[in-house]
Protein backbone atom coordinates (compact mmCIF):
# COMPACT_ATOMS: atom_id res chain seq x y z
CA UNK A 1 0.00 0.00 0.00
CA UNK A 2 0.88 3.62 -0.30
CA UNK A 3 -0.32 6.84 -0.09
CA UNK A 4 -0.48 9.22 -3.06
CA UNK A 5 -1.49 12.71 -2.37
CA UNK A 6 -1.93 15.59 -4.99
CA UNK A 7 -1.44 19.32 -4.54
CA UNK A 8 -3.03 22.78 -5.98
CA UNK A 9 -4.95 22.15 -9.81
CA UNK A 10 -3.17 19.16 -9.84
CA UNK A 11 -5.51 18.01 -6.68
CA UNK A 12 -8.31 19.68 -8.73
CA UNK A 13 -7.90 17.56 -11.99
CA UNK A 14 -7.51 14.28 -9.91
CA UNK A 15 -10.81 15.43 -8.24
CA UNK A 16 -9.19 14.22 -4.78
CA UNK A 17 -6.20 14.75 -2.31
CA UNK A 18 -5.12 12.01 -1.75
CA UNK A 19 -5.93 8.12 -1.85
CA UNK A 20 -4.40 4.66 -1.12
CA UNK A 21 -3.13 2.76 -3.66
CA UNK A 22 -1.63 -1.06 -3.91
CA UNK A 23 0.11 -0.57 -7.70
CA UNK A 24 1.09 -4.32 -8.65
CA UNK A 25 4.90 -5.11 -7.38
CA UNK A 26 6.36 -3.78 -10.86
CA UNK A 27 5.61 -0.24 -10.56
CA UNK A 28 8.92 0.35 -8.67
CA UNK A 29 9.48 4.22 -9.20
CA UNK A 30 7.96 7.21 -9.07
CA UNK A 31 7.47 7.38 -12.57
CA UNK A 32 6.01 4.21 -13.23
CA UNK A 33 3.28 4.97 -10.45
CA UNK A 34 2.57 7.57 -11.96
CA UNK A 35 2.05 6.23 -15.46
CA UNK A 36 -0.09 3.81 -13.67
CA UNK A 37 -1.90 7.00 -11.94
CA UNK A 38 -2.70 7.84 -15.00
CA UNK A 39 -4.84 5.25 -16.35
CA UNK A 40 -6.78 5.87 -13.59
CA UNK A 41 -6.91 9.87 -13.79
CA UNK A 42 -6.68 11.01 -17.43
CA UNK A 43 -6.51 14.63 -17.02
CA UNK A 44 -3.38 13.60 -14.35
CA UNK A 45 -2.02 11.92 -17.17
CA UNK A 46 -2.23 14.76 -19.48
CA UNK A 47 -0.60 17.11 -16.59
CA UNK A 48 2.38 14.17 -16.68
CA UNK A 49 2.92 14.71 -20.89
CA UNK A 50 3.74 18.35 -20.25
CA UNK A 51 7.52 18.55 -19.42
CA UNK A 52 8.43 20.02 -16.09
CA UNK A 53 4.71 20.66 -14.86
CA UNK A 54 4.38 17.64 -12.33
CA UNK A 55 6.77 17.55 -9.54
CA UNK A 56 7.60 14.63 -7.14
CA UNK A 57 8.47 13.89 -3.56
CA UNK A 58 8.55 11.04 -1.64
CA UNK A 59 8.10 10.81 2.13
CA UNK A 60 7.80 14.71 2.02
CA UNK A 61 11.64 15.13 0.05
CA UNK A 62 11.96 16.27 -3.08
CA UNK A 63 12.83 12.94 -5.64
CA UNK A 64 13.92 12.64 -9.29
CA UNK A 65 11.54 10.61 -11.30
CA UNK A 66 13.48 7.77 -11.03
CA UNK A 67 13.27 7.48 -7.30
CA UNK A 68 12.36 4.09 -6.19
CA UNK A 69 9.01 3.49 -4.12
CA UNK A 70 8.51 1.07 -1.17
CA UNK A 71 4.97 -0.61 0.38
CA UNK A 72 4.23 2.12 2.96
CA UNK A 73 5.34 5.54 1.30
CA UNK A 74 3.58 8.98 0.82
CA UNK A 75 4.14 9.84 -2.89
CA UNK A 76 3.32 13.52 -3.63
CA UNK A 77 2.48 15.19 -6.85
CA UNK A 78 2.11 19.00 -7.37
CA UNK A 79 3.01 21.35 -9.93
CA UNK A 80 5.98 24.00 -9.70
CA UNK A 81 5.59 25.45 -6.28
CA UNK A 82 4.30 29.23 -5.85
CA UNK A 83 4.87 30.73 -2.60
CA UNK A 84 6.85 33.22 -0.72
CA UNK B 1 11.75 26.73 16.40
CA UNK B 2 12.81 29.16 13.73
CA UNK B 3 10.76 28.07 11.17
CA UNK B 4 6.50 28.49 11.10
CA UNK B 5 4.13 27.90 9.11
CA UNK B 6 0.75 29.20 10.33
CA UNK B 7 -3.23 29.92 9.27
CA UNK B 8 -3.04 33.09 11.50
CA UNK B 9 -2.53 36.94 10.79
CA UNK B 10 1.14 37.58 11.97
CA UNK B 11 2.70 41.32 12.87
CA UNK B 12 5.79 41.22 10.87
CA UNK B 13 7.16 44.23 12.54
CA UNK B 14 6.09 42.41 16.06
CA UNK B 15 8.29 39.60 14.96
CA UNK B 16 10.91 41.44 14.01
CA UNK B 17 10.61 43.96 17.35
CA UNK B 18 10.93 40.13 18.93
CA UNK B 19 13.88 38.92 16.82
CA UNK B 20 16.12 42.49 18.13
CA UNK B 21 15.65 41.65 21.39
CA UNK B 22 18.73 41.53 23.44
CA UNK B 23 20.73 41.80 20.91
CA UNK B 24 24.17 42.97 21.07
CA UNK B 25 26.77 40.89 19.10
CA UNK B 26 24.71 40.78 15.64
CA UNK B 27 25.90 44.13 13.74
CA UNK B 28 23.86 43.50 10.46
CA UNK B 29 19.76 41.84 10.87
CA UNK B 30 18.48 41.55 7.01
CA UNK B 31 14.55 41.13 6.60
CA UNK B 32 12.17 40.64 3.98
CA UNK B 33 8.74 40.58 4.00
CA UNK B 34 6.70 39.38 0.84
CA UNK B 35 2.81 40.70 1.05
CA UNK B 36 -0.30 39.60 -0.24
CA UNK B 37 -0.75 42.67 -3.25
CA UNK B 38 -4.10 43.77 -4.43
CA UNK B 39 -2.97 43.28 -7.81
CA UNK B 40 -1.50 40.83 -10.43
CA UNK B 41 -0.56 41.29 -14.18
CA UNK B 42 -3.10 44.16 -14.28
CA UNK B 43 -6.09 42.22 -12.60
CA UNK B 44 -7.28 43.37 -9.62
CA UNK B 45 -7.13 40.13 -6.73
CA UNK B 46 -9.36 40.40 -3.92
CA UNK B 47 -8.14 37.56 -1.94
CA UNK B 48 -5.45 34.77 -1.89
CA UNK B 49 -5.76 31.33 -0.25
CA UNK B 50 -1.80 29.44 0.35
CA UNK B 51 -2.31 25.89 -0.36
CA UNK B 52 0.79 23.73 1.20
CA UNK B 53 1.82 20.59 2.38
CA UNK B 54 2.14 20.18 5.63
CA UNK B 55 5.08 18.40 7.14
CA UNK B 56 7.06 18.39 3.78
CA UNK B 57 6.83 22.38 3.66
CA UNK B 58 8.69 23.19 7.25
CA UNK B 59 11.34 20.01 6.56
CA UNK B 60 11.78 21.66 3.36
CA UNK B 61 12.39 25.43 4.49
CA UNK B 62 14.71 23.65 7.50
CA UNK B 63 16.69 22.01 4.55
CA UNK B 64 16.78 25.34 3.20
CA UNK B 65 17.92 27.31 6.62
CA UNK B 66 20.56 24.40 7.20
CA UNK B 67 21.72 25.63 3.90
CA UNK B 68 21.90 29.32 4.57
CA UNK B 69 23.16 28.04 7.75
CA UNK B 70 26.20 26.11 5.76
CA UNK B 71 26.87 29.09 3.91
CA UNK B 72 27.30 32.04 5.89
CA UNK B 73 28.18 32.39 9.64
CA UNK B 74 24.41 33.44 10.92
CA UNK B 75 23.71 34.55 14.38
CA UNK B 76 19.85 33.78 13.76
CA UNK B 77 17.29 32.92 11.60
CA UNK B 78 13.61 33.22 11.67
CA UNK B 79 10.96 32.35 9.00
CA UNK B 80 7.37 32.73 8.50
CA UNK B 81 5.17 31.93 6.21
CA UNK B 82 0.91 32.49 6.37
CA UNK B 83 -1.16 29.20 4.59
CA UNK B 84 -4.74 29.69 4.10
CA UNK B 85 -6.36 32.61 2.74
CA UNK B 86 -5.05 36.21 3.10
CA UNK B 87 -6.05 39.65 1.89
CA UNK B 88 -4.21 42.05 0.16
CA UNK B 89 -1.99 44.24 2.30
CA UNK B 90 -1.58 41.20 4.84
CA UNK B 91 1.94 39.89 5.12
CA UNK B 92 2.98 35.94 3.23
CA UNK B 93 6.16 35.32 4.56
CA UNK B 94 8.83 37.16 6.35
CA UNK B 95 12.46 35.90 6.19
CA UNK B 96 15.04 37.12 9.33
CA UNK B 97 18.88 36.96 9.47
CA UNK B 98 21.09 38.39 11.90
CA UNK B 99 24.62 37.73 11.39
CA UNK B 100 27.52 39.90 12.90
CA UNK B 101 28.47 41.43 9.46
CA UNK B 102 25.94 43.13 6.81
CA UNK B 103 27.11 41.06 3.80
CA UNK B 104 26.18 37.55 5.67
CA UNK B 105 22.84 38.55 6.97
CA UNK B 106 21.63 40.34 3.86
CA UNK B 107 22.99 37.80 1.37
CA UNK B 108 21.80 35.11 3.20
CA UNK B 109 18.35 36.69 3.63
CA UNK B 110 17.53 36.97 -0.60
CA UNK B 111 18.90 33.56 -0.72
CA UNK B 112 16.22 32.08 1.63
CA UNK B 113 13.75 33.81 0.18
CA UNK B 114 14.98 32.90 -3.26
CA UNK B 115 14.98 29.50 -2.45
CA UNK B 116 11.78 29.24 -0.62
CA UNK B 117 10.11 30.82 -3.64
CA UNK B 118 11.13 27.79 -5.53
CA UNK B 119 11.65 24.50 -3.35
CA UNK B 120 8.69 25.30 -0.47
CA UNK B 121 5.91 23.54 -1.57
CA UNK B 122 3.28 26.62 -1.33
CA UNK B 123 0.96 26.78 -4.52
CA UNK B 124 -1.24 30.31 -4.82
CA UNK B 125 -4.96 30.35 -5.54
CA UNK B 126 -6.21 34.22 -6.46
CA UNK B 127 -9.67 35.59 -6.38
CA UNK B 128 -10.70 37.92 -8.76
CA UNK B 129 -13.64 39.51 -10.45
CA UNK B 130 -13.97 36.68 -12.93
CA UNK B 131 -13.04 33.88 -10.90
CA UNK B 132 -10.20 31.90 -8.77
CA UNK B 133 -6.82 31.09 -10.58
CA UNK B 134 -3.69 29.40 -9.74
CA UNK B 135 -0.78 31.58 -9.90
CA UNK B 136 2.07 30.61 -12.69
CA UNK B 137 5.63 29.35 -11.32
CA UNK B 138 7.75 32.81 -13.10
CA UNK B 139 10.93 31.49 -14.49
CA UNK B 140 12.54 34.44 -12.89
CA UNK B 141 12.39 32.85 -9.91
CA UNK B 142 13.70 29.32 -10.85
CA UNK B 143 16.39 32.11 -12.20
CA UNK B 144 16.59 34.10 -8.83
CA UNK B 145 17.78 30.58 -7.16
CA UNK B 146 19.86 29.28 -9.74
CA UNK B 147 22.32 32.17 -9.61
CA UNK B 148 23.43 30.43 -5.70
CA UNK B 149 24.41 27.33 -7.39
CA UNK B 150 28.21 28.69 -7.67
CA UNK B 151 27.61 31.46 -5.26
CA UNK B 152 30.84 31.13 -2.78
CA UNK B 153 29.83 32.06 1.36
CA UNK C 1 10.75 63.14 4.28
CA UNK C 2 12.13 59.42 3.49
CA UNK C 3 15.71 60.21 4.99
CA UNK C 4 16.23 61.07 9.26
CA UNK C 5 19.46 61.52 10.74
CA UNK C 6 18.90 62.18 14.43
CA UNK C 7 20.29 61.91 17.99
CA UNK C 8 17.42 60.36 19.32
CA UNK C 9 16.99 56.66 19.63
CA UNK C 10 14.71 54.99 17.21
CA UNK C 11 12.59 51.81 17.32
CA UNK C 12 12.96 49.91 14.04
CA UNK C 13 10.41 47.91 14.37
CA UNK C 14 8.18 50.76 14.67
CA UNK C 15 9.71 52.30 11.92
CA UNK C 16 8.82 49.22 9.89
CA UNK C 17 5.28 48.92 11.22
CA UNK C 18 4.94 52.66 10.10
CA UNK C 19 6.17 51.70 6.71
CA UNK C 20 3.65 48.74 6.22
CA UNK C 21 0.79 50.15 6.81
CA UNK C 22 -1.52 50.70 4.32
CA UNK C 23 0.75 49.52 1.50
CA UNK C 24 -1.56 46.87 -0.44
CA UNK C 25 0.95 47.05 -3.71
CA UNK C 26 4.07 46.70 -2.95
CA UNK C 27 4.44 42.71 -2.65
CA UNK C 28 8.53 43.40 -1.41
CA UNK C 29 9.57 44.39 2.01
CA UNK C 30 13.52 44.39 2.50
CA UNK C 31 14.93 45.60 5.52
CA UNK C 32 18.19 46.11 6.90
CA UNK C 33 19.15 47.21 10.51
CA UNK C 34 22.56 47.90 11.65
CA UNK C 35 23.04 47.42 15.41
CA UNK C 36 25.48 48.88 17.71
CA UNK C 37 27.93 45.88 18.82
CA UNK C 38 29.38 44.94 22.44
CA UNK C 39 32.78 43.90 20.82
CA UNK C 40 34.77 44.96 17.88
CA UNK C 41 37.62 42.99 16.63
CA UNK C 42 37.85 40.60 19.75
CA UNK C 43 37.93 44.30 22.45
CA UNK C 44 34.47 44.97 24.77
CA UNK C 45 32.97 48.19 23.10
CA UNK C 46 30.74 49.93 25.83
CA UNK C 47 29.34 52.60 23.53
CA UNK C 48 30.08 54.83 20.15
CA UNK C 49 29.80 57.76 18.89
CA UNK C 50 28.86 58.94 15.35
CA UNK C 51 29.94 62.08 14.61
CA UNK C 52 28.63 63.69 11.07
CA UNK C 53 28.86 66.25 8.66
CA UNK C 54 25.55 67.77 9.04
CA UNK C 55 23.71 68.93 5.62
CA UNK C 56 25.72 67.35 3.93
CA UNK C 57 25.00 63.62 5.36
CA UNK C 58 21.19 64.19 4.63
CA UNK C 59 22.26 65.78 0.65
CA UNK C 60 24.37 62.44 0.56
CA UNK C 61 22.10 60.20 1.43
CA UNK C 62 19.69 61.66 -0.67
CA UNK C 63 21.59 61.41 -3.95
CA UNK C 64 22.34 57.84 -3.05
CA UNK C 65 18.25 57.35 -3.03
CA UNK C 66 18.01 58.77 -6.32
CA UNK C 67 20.73 56.72 -7.39
CA UNK C 68 18.84 53.81 -6.14
CA UNK C 69 15.48 55.19 -7.58
CA UNK C 70 17.11 55.38 -10.90
CA UNK C 71 18.30 52.02 -10.71
CA UNK C 72 15.10 49.77 -9.35
CA UNK C 73 11.06 50.70 -9.71
CA UNK C 74 10.53 51.50 -5.94
CA UNK C 75 7.44 52.49 -4.25
CA UNK C 76 9.27 53.92 -1.05
CA UNK C 77 12.50 54.13 0.29
CA UNK C 78 13.03 55.12 4.28
CA UNK C 79 16.54 55.61 5.60
CA UNK C 80 17.15 56.60 8.98
CA UNK C 81 20.88 57.08 10.97
CA UNK C 82 21.16 57.77 14.14
CA UNK C 83 24.30 60.06 15.24
CA UNK C 84 25.73 60.69 18.91
CA UNK C 85 26.38 58.29 21.54
CA UNK C 86 24.40 55.26 21.26
CA UNK C 87 24.67 52.19 23.49
CA UNK C 88 25.29 48.90 22.24
CA UNK C 89 22.26 46.76 20.93
CA UNK C 90 20.52 49.98 20.10
CA UNK C 91 20.09 50.59 15.77
CA UNK C 92 22.29 52.33 14.00
CA UNK C 93 20.52 52.83 10.89
CA UNK C 94 17.54 51.35 9.30
CA UNK C 95 17.33 51.30 5.61
CA UNK C 96 13.66 49.57 4.20
CA UNK C 97 12.48 49.57 0.25
CA UNK C 98 9.51 48.86 -0.97
CA UNK C 99 8.96 47.72 -4.39
CA UNK C 100 5.90 45.71 -6.29
CA UNK C 101 8.57 42.40 -6.53
CA UNK C 102 11.31 41.32 -4.11
CA UNK C 103 14.16 41.71 -6.67
CA UNK C 104 13.85 45.73 -6.82
CA UNK C 105 13.11 45.64 -2.96
CA UNK C 106 16.30 43.73 -1.67
CA UNK C 107 19.03 44.46 -4.30
CA UNK C 108 17.91 48.67 -3.76
CA UNK C 109 18.14 47.74 0.16
CA UNK C 110 22.06 46.27 -0.23
CA UNK C 111 22.30 48.91 -2.70
CA UNK C 112 21.60 51.47 -0.26
CA UNK C 113 23.47 50.28 2.39
CA UNK C 114 26.83 49.30 0.48
CA UNK C 115 26.85 53.11 -0.68
CA UNK C 116 25.48 54.51 2.72
CA UNK C 117 28.98 52.97 3.90
CA UNK C 118 31.28 54.33 1.96
CA UNK C 119 29.60 57.76 0.97
CA UNK C 120 27.45 59.18 3.99
CA UNK C 121 29.75 61.47 6.15
CA UNK C 122 29.91 59.43 9.17
CA UNK C 123 32.58 58.11 11.49
CA UNK C 124 32.59 55.93 14.52
CA UNK C 125 34.60 57.02 17.79
CA UNK C 126 34.25 53.44 20.04
CA UNK C 127 34.74 53.43 23.67
CA UNK C 128 36.53 50.45 25.20
CA UNK C 129 38.55 49.74 28.51
CA UNK C 130 41.69 50.78 26.70
CA UNK C 131 40.33 54.53 26.28
CA UNK C 132 38.22 56.21 22.89
CA UNK C 133 39.34 55.13 19.20
CA UNK C 134 38.51 56.06 15.85
CA UNK C 135 36.92 52.97 13.38
CA UNK C 136 38.91 52.29 10.29
CA UNK C 137 37.21 52.81 7.05
CA UNK C 138 37.63 48.92 5.66
CA UNK C 139 38.53 47.97 2.53
CA UNK C 140 35.74 45.24 2.05
CA UNK C 141 33.59 48.12 2.33
CA UNK C 142 34.92 50.00 -0.58
CA UNK C 143 34.90 46.40 -2.78
CA UNK C 144 31.29 45.87 -1.15
CA UNK C 145 30.11 49.35 -2.82
CA UNK C 146 32.23 48.72 -6.51
CA UNK C 147 30.45 45.73 -6.84
CA UNK C 148 27.28 48.02 -8.13
CA UNK C 149 29.08 50.10 -10.35
CA UNK C 150 28.38 48.23 -13.45
CA UNK C 151 25.33 45.96 -12.08
CA UNK C 152 22.28 46.93 -13.95
CA UNK C 153 18.98 47.46 -13.15
CA UNK D 1 36.82 83.85 3.13
CA UNK D 2 35.85 80.70 3.24
CA UNK D 3 35.22 78.50 5.74
CA UNK D 4 37.07 75.56 6.75
CA UNK D 5 35.72 72.41 7.97
CA UNK D 6 37.34 69.30 9.61
CA UNK D 7 35.98 65.70 10.70
CA UNK D 8 36.73 62.66 12.92
CA UNK D 9 40.12 62.37 13.58
CA UNK D 10 41.30 64.99 11.29
CA UNK D 11 39.43 67.48 13.26
CA UNK D 12 41.39 66.50 16.73
CA UNK D 13 44.72 66.50 14.71
CA UNK D 14 44.24 70.32 13.73
CA UNK D 15 42.92 70.85 17.16
CA UNK D 16 39.63 72.85 16.02
CA UNK D 17 36.38 71.57 14.16
CA UNK D 18 36.33 74.80 11.78
CA UNK D 19 37.83 78.03 10.94
CA UNK D 20 37.14 80.96 8.58
CA UNK D 21 40.50 81.64 6.13
CA UNK D 22 41.19 83.97 3.73
CA UNK D 23 43.60 82.31 1.47
CA UNK D 24 45.58 84.58 -1.19
CA UNK D 25 44.31 84.46 -4.44
CA UNK D 26 46.39 82.32 -6.09
CA UNK D 27 44.75 79.38 -4.03
CA UNK D 28 41.83 78.38 -6.45
CA UNK D 29 41.66 74.88 -5.54
CA UNK D 30 41.27 72.07 -2.90
CA UNK D 31 44.39 70.74 -3.40
CA UNK D 32 45.74 74.28 -3.40
CA UNK D 33 44.14 75.09 -0.31
CA UNK D 34 44.88 71.98 1.53
CA UNK D 35 48.32 72.44 1.10
CA UNK D 36 48.46 76.34 2.27
CA UNK D 37 46.39 74.87 5.22
CA UNK D 38 48.95 72.51 6.01
CA UNK D 39 51.27 74.94 7.02
CA UNK D 40 49.47 76.27 9.43
CA UNK D 41 48.88 72.63 10.68
CA UNK D 42 51.12 69.98 11.05
CA UNK D 43 49.97 67.36 11.55
CA UNK D 44 47.06 67.85 9.06
CA UNK D 45 49.93 68.14 6.20
CA UNK D 46 50.91 64.77 8.01
CA UNK D 47 47.86 63.11 7.09
CA UNK D 48 47.75 64.48 3.70
CA UNK D 49 50.94 63.25 2.76
CA UNK D 50 49.41 60.01 3.47
CA UNK D 51 47.41 58.56 0.40
CA UNK D 52 43.91 58.00 0.06
CA UNK D 53 43.42 59.23 3.58
CA UNK D 54 41.70 62.58 3.12
CA UNK D 55 38.46 63.31 1.41
CA UNK D 56 37.26 65.80 0.17
CA UNK D 57 33.74 67.95 0.20
CA UNK D 58 33.09 71.14 -1.73
CA UNK D 59 29.36 73.05 -0.42
CA UNK D 60 28.58 69.48 1.16
CA UNK D 61 29.25 67.33 -2.14
CA UNK D 62 32.38 65.05 -2.72
CA UNK D 63 34.83 66.58 -4.91
CA UNK D 64 38.31 65.96 -6.73
CA UNK D 65 41.58 67.50 -5.37
CA UNK D 66 41.58 69.52 -8.22
CA UNK D 67 38.31 71.30 -7.61
CA UNK D 68 38.31 74.94 -8.04
CA UNK D 69 36.91 77.01 -4.82
CA UNK D 70 35.97 80.03 -4.65
CA UNK D 71 35.17 82.76 -1.90
CA UNK D 72 31.98 81.97 0.39
CA UNK D 73 32.40 78.46 -0.42
CA UNK D 74 32.51 75.55 2.70
CA UNK D 75 35.21 72.92 2.38
CA UNK D 76 35.39 70.23 4.31
CA UNK D 77 38.48 67.79 4.93
CA UNK D 78 37.75 64.22 6.60
CA UNK D 79 39.15 60.81 6.92
CA UNK D 80 37.54 57.78 5.00
CA UNK D 81 33.40 57.44 5.90
CA UNK D 82 32.62 54.69 8.53
CA UNK D 83 28.93 55.02 9.04
CA UNK D 84 25.77 52.27 8.47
Amino acid sequence: MLKVRYFAWLRQRVGRAEEEVDPPREIATVRALAAWLGERHPRFAEALAEPGVVRFAVNRAYVAEDAVIRPGDEVAFFPPVTGG
Amino acid sequence: MTVRVQAEPFDAAAEIAAFLAGRRSSGGIASFIGVCRDEHGGTPVSAMTLEHYPGMTEAEIGRIEDEARRRWPLHDVLVVHRCGRLLPGEPIVLVLTASAHRAAALDACAFLIDWLKTRAPFWKLEETAEGERWVDARDSDEAAARRWQHAAA
